[in-house]
C-alpha cells in the first residue's frame, strides 16, 4: 500500500512539473505563463523533498518561489505589450511542436538511460573522508566553505557583477512606493522583518550540523529586505551615496579573498585553512557570505541603480 | 504516547476535507471577492489542523511551536494577501458578483 | 500510522492539480494569483507531512521559509504587476494600459 | 527515483524547445529557467544514486540556483530596457 501510495505521489508530481514546464513557455498571455512558473517552482521544491535534499529544497524555498518570482511579477508590470501571438501559424506551431514533442520524449529517454548507465561512484566517500577536517558537520556547507570555497568565490563574484551589469543599465525599472496602498502593508514589514532576522540566523547557524547554511539564510535574508521593502520601508542609504553600497555589495567577495590569500602569509596555499581553525574561518566565511547574498539579492531585486532619494523617484 | 498519536493523526485527516472545500470554492464560486474566501479561510483552518495534529503526533513542546509558528505566519500572509488583492481589484474596477 | 498520511499527501497533491484549473481559466490576473497562494499553503502542508513521515526535522524549516515567505508574491503583484498589466477578459474591469 | 530522470530530461528538451520556439523574450528566459532546474534535478538524481551520499551535487546545485537567480534578474532587465526601446523606435 504505501509503495504503491508513494509512486503514485511521484507519478502525480512528475505529471504536474511537465504539465506547468509547458504551460509557462506555451500557454496563452503573459501572465499565465509566468504564474504556472511560479507554481512549477513550488512544486520543485517538494520534488527536492522527495528527492531527500532538503538543502537544495530551501534554497529553492527562498530563490525560486521567492526572488525569481517577485522579479517576473515587476517585469511583468513594466512590459508595454502583451505578446502577440498570430492566431494563424498557431496551428502549425501546434503540429511542430507535437513533432518536437515526439522527438524530446525519444532524447529524453535515451539521455536518461545514458546517465543511468554511467558508473556512479560520486565522491560521497572522499567527502565523508575529508569532513573531521573541514569544521563542521554538514557536509554541504564543508563543500561549499572549505573544499570547493574556490566555486562560491567565484558565485558570489558572478551575483556582484549581475549587480553590475543591472545598475549600470540605468536607473531602478519599478517605483518604491506600492501603487495600491494599505494600512495592513506597513503592519506586515515591520510584523515580518524581525521574523526574517530571527529565521535566517536560526538557518545559518543550523548549516553548520544540519541542512541549512549561508546559502539558504542570504536568500531569505533577500527575499525578506525585498518583501519589507515592496511593504514600503526604505533602505536607509540611498542611490546618493554609492559609497556605503560599494562596500555592502562588495562585503562577501572581499572576505572570501581575504580569506583565500591571507593563508597564504602563512604558508599555505589558496583556500587552505589551518586545521583547528577551520570552524572559524568557516563560521566568518558564513556569516560575510551570507550577508552579502542577501545584499546582493536585494540589490538585483531593485532593477537597476537605486533613486538619490527613496520615494521621490520617477520611472525610467 | 500512542493514543497522542493517533490523536494528532486523525486531526491531520480531519484538515483534509478543508483543503478539499477550499478547492471547490476556488473553482465554483463566482467572482474574485468570493473566491477570496476559500483562500483566506478554508485552506488555513485545514493547514491549521494539520499543524495542530502533527505537533501533538511529534509528541515535543519545541516541533509543535515550530510548527504553531509556521502556521500564524501563513495566517498572517493569507490575510494581508486577501485584503490587498480585495483592495486592488476594486481600485481595478473589479464589479462584486450580484452588484 | 504512515501510509495514512502519505495517503493524506497524495489526496492534498491532487487537490492542488484540481485547482489548476482556476490557473488555467482565469479570468482576471487576481483569479490565477489566488489559485497560486492557494497552492502555496497545500504545499507547505504536504512538506510538513512529508516531514513527519521522513522523519527529517530539516524539512519543517523548508515550510516555515515557504510560510515566510508566503506574502512576497501577493505583496509584489498588487503593487508591482496588476495594476500595469492588461486584463484578458476582466470581468466589468479596467481595460489593457493605454 | 528513475521517474526524475526521465523528468529531468524530459524537462531539458521542453526548455530547449521553448528557448527556440516562444516568441516573447520572457516565455525564453523561463524556458531558460526550465532548462536550468532539469540540470539541477539530473544532478541530484544522480547523486542519490551514487554507493555513498554524496553532497558535492547538491553544494553545485545551491550555487547554481543562486547563479541562475542572477542570470534571470540580468535577462528580466534586459528585456523591459528592450520592450521600452523597441516602443520608441516605433514612435508609440
Amino acid at each position: 500500500m504505501m509503495a504503491w501510495a508513494i509512486t503514485a505521489f511521484d507519478a502525480l508530481l512528475v505529471a504536474l512539473l511537465l504539465w506547468l514546464a509547458w504551460q509557462a513557455i506555451h500557454a496563452d498571455g503573459l501572465f499565465r505563463a509566468v504564474i504556472s512558473f511560479m507554481v512549477f517552482g513550488l512544486l520543485m521544491a517538494v520534488a527536492w523533498v522527495r528527492l531527500d535534499a532538503p538543502d537544495v529544497a530551501l534554497a529553492e524555498a527562498a530563490i525560486g518561489a521567492g526572488v525569481t518570482g517577485a522579479l517576473l511579477l515587476s517585469a511583468l508590470g513594466r512590459l508595454p505589450e502583451r505578446d502577440k501571438e498570430a492566431p494563424a501559424d498557431r496551428r502549425a506551431r501546434g503540429l511542430a511542436a507535437v513533432g518536437l514533442a515526439a522527438l524530446a520524449l525519444g532524447g529524453a529517454t535515451a539521455l536518461a538511460t545514458i546517465a543511468w548507465a554511467l558508473p556512479a561512484p560520486g565522491l560521497g566517500r572522499e567527502v565523508t573522508e575529508a569532513l573531521p577536517k573541514s569544521g563542521v558537520d554538514n557536509p554541504v556547507t564543508a563543500v561549499l566553505l572549505n573544499i570547493r570555497a574556490f566555486d562560491t568565490l567565484l558565485e558570489i563574484g558572478v551575483l556582484l557583477l549581475a549587480v553590475i551589469a543591472t545598475w549600470a543599465l540605468g536607473p531602478m525599472q519599478w517605483s518604491a512606493p506600492a501603487r495600491v496602498m494599505s494600512p495592513a502593508l506597513p503592519v506586515l514589514g515591520r510584523l515580518l522583518f524581525p521574523m526574517f532576522v530571527l529565521v535566517s540566523a536560526y538557518v545559518l547557524w543550523r548549516g553548520g550540523h544540519a541542512p541549512g547554511g549561508a546559502f539558504p539564510a542570504g536568500a531569505l535574508m533577500g527575499a525578506g529586505g525585498v518583501l519589507v521593502f515592496f511593504a514600503g520601508a526604505k533602505p536607509w542609504i540611498t542611490g546618493a551615496e554609492l559609497d556605503p553600497w560599494r562596500w555592502l555589495l562588495s562585503l562577501g567577495l572581499v572576505a572570501m579573498l581575504v580569506a583565500a590569500v591571507g593563508v597564504g602569509a602563512t604558508g599555505r596555499s589558496f583556500f587552505e585553512y589551518p586545521v583547528d581553525l577551520a570552524g572559524l574561518f568557516i563560521l566568518a566565511l558564513e556569516v560575510a557570505a551570507a550577508l552579502s547574498i542577501a545584499i546582493l539579492l536585494f540589490a538585483l531585486c531593485l532593477g537597476g541603480r537605486p533613486p538619490h532619494r527613496w520615494g521621490s523617484e520617477d520611472e525610467a | 504516547m500512542t493514543a497522542l498519536a493517533w490523536v494528532g493523526a486523525s486531526l491531520v485527516a480531519l484538515g483534509v476535507p478543508f483543503f478539499l472545500l477550499g478547492t471547490l470554492g476556488l473553482l465554483r464560486f463566482p467572482d474574485v471577492f468570493t473566491r477570496l474566501h476559500a483562500l483566506a479561510k478554508a485552506d488555513n483552518v485545514g493547514l491549521g489542523l494539520v499543524c495542530f495534529g502533527l505537533g501533538l503526533h511529534s509528541g515535543s513542546l519545541a516541533h509543535a511551536l515550530k510548527l504553531a509558528l509556521i502556521w500564524l505566519l501563513m495566517v498572517i500572509a493569507s490575510a494581508v494577501g486577501a485584503g490587498l488583492v480585495a483592495r486592488a481589484a476594486i481600485a481595478r474596477g473589479v464589479k462584486p458578483w450580484g452588484v | 500510522m504512515n501510509e495514512l498520511f502519505i495517503a493524506i499527501v497524495l489526496v492534498l497533491l491532487g487537490n492542488i492539480t484540481v485547482g489548476l484549473w482556476r490557473v488555467m481559466r482565469g479570468p482576471t490576473a487576481a483569479d490565477r494569483m489566488l489559485a497560486a497562494e492557494t497552492f502555496s499553503t497545500s504545499t507547505v502542508a504536504i512538506v510538513l507531512i512529508l516531514a513527519t513521515v521522513t522523519g527529517r526535522g530539516a524539512l519543517v524549516d523548508v515550510a516555515l521559509v515557504f510560510a515566510l515567505l508566503a506574502a512576497l508574491a501577493v505583496v509584489t503583484f498588487v503593487s508591482r504587476a496588476w495594476p500595469d498589466i492588461g486584463e484578458e477578459t476582466a470581468r466589468g474591469g479596467g481595460g489593457p494600459k493605454p | 527515483m528513475s521517474l526524475y530522470a526521465v523528468l529531468a530530461a524530459a524537462l531539458f528538451f521542453l526548455g530547449l524547445h521553448g528557448l527556440f520556439a516562444a516568441r516573447h523574450m520572457l516565455r525564453k528566459i523561463l524556458a531558460l529557467n526550465v532548462m536550468t532546474a532539469a540540470v539541477f534535478l539530473l544532478l541530484v538524481v544522480l547523486a542519490e544514486r551514487a554507493d555513498v551520499a554524496d553532497s558535492v551535487p547538491h553544494a553545485m546545485v545551491l550555487t547554481g540556483i543562486v547563479i541562475s537567480v542572477g542570470v534571470t534578474a540580468v535577462a528580466v532587465i534586459l528585456v523591459v530596457h528592450l520592450a521600452h526601446g523597441r516602443g520608441r523606435d516605433r514612435g508609440d
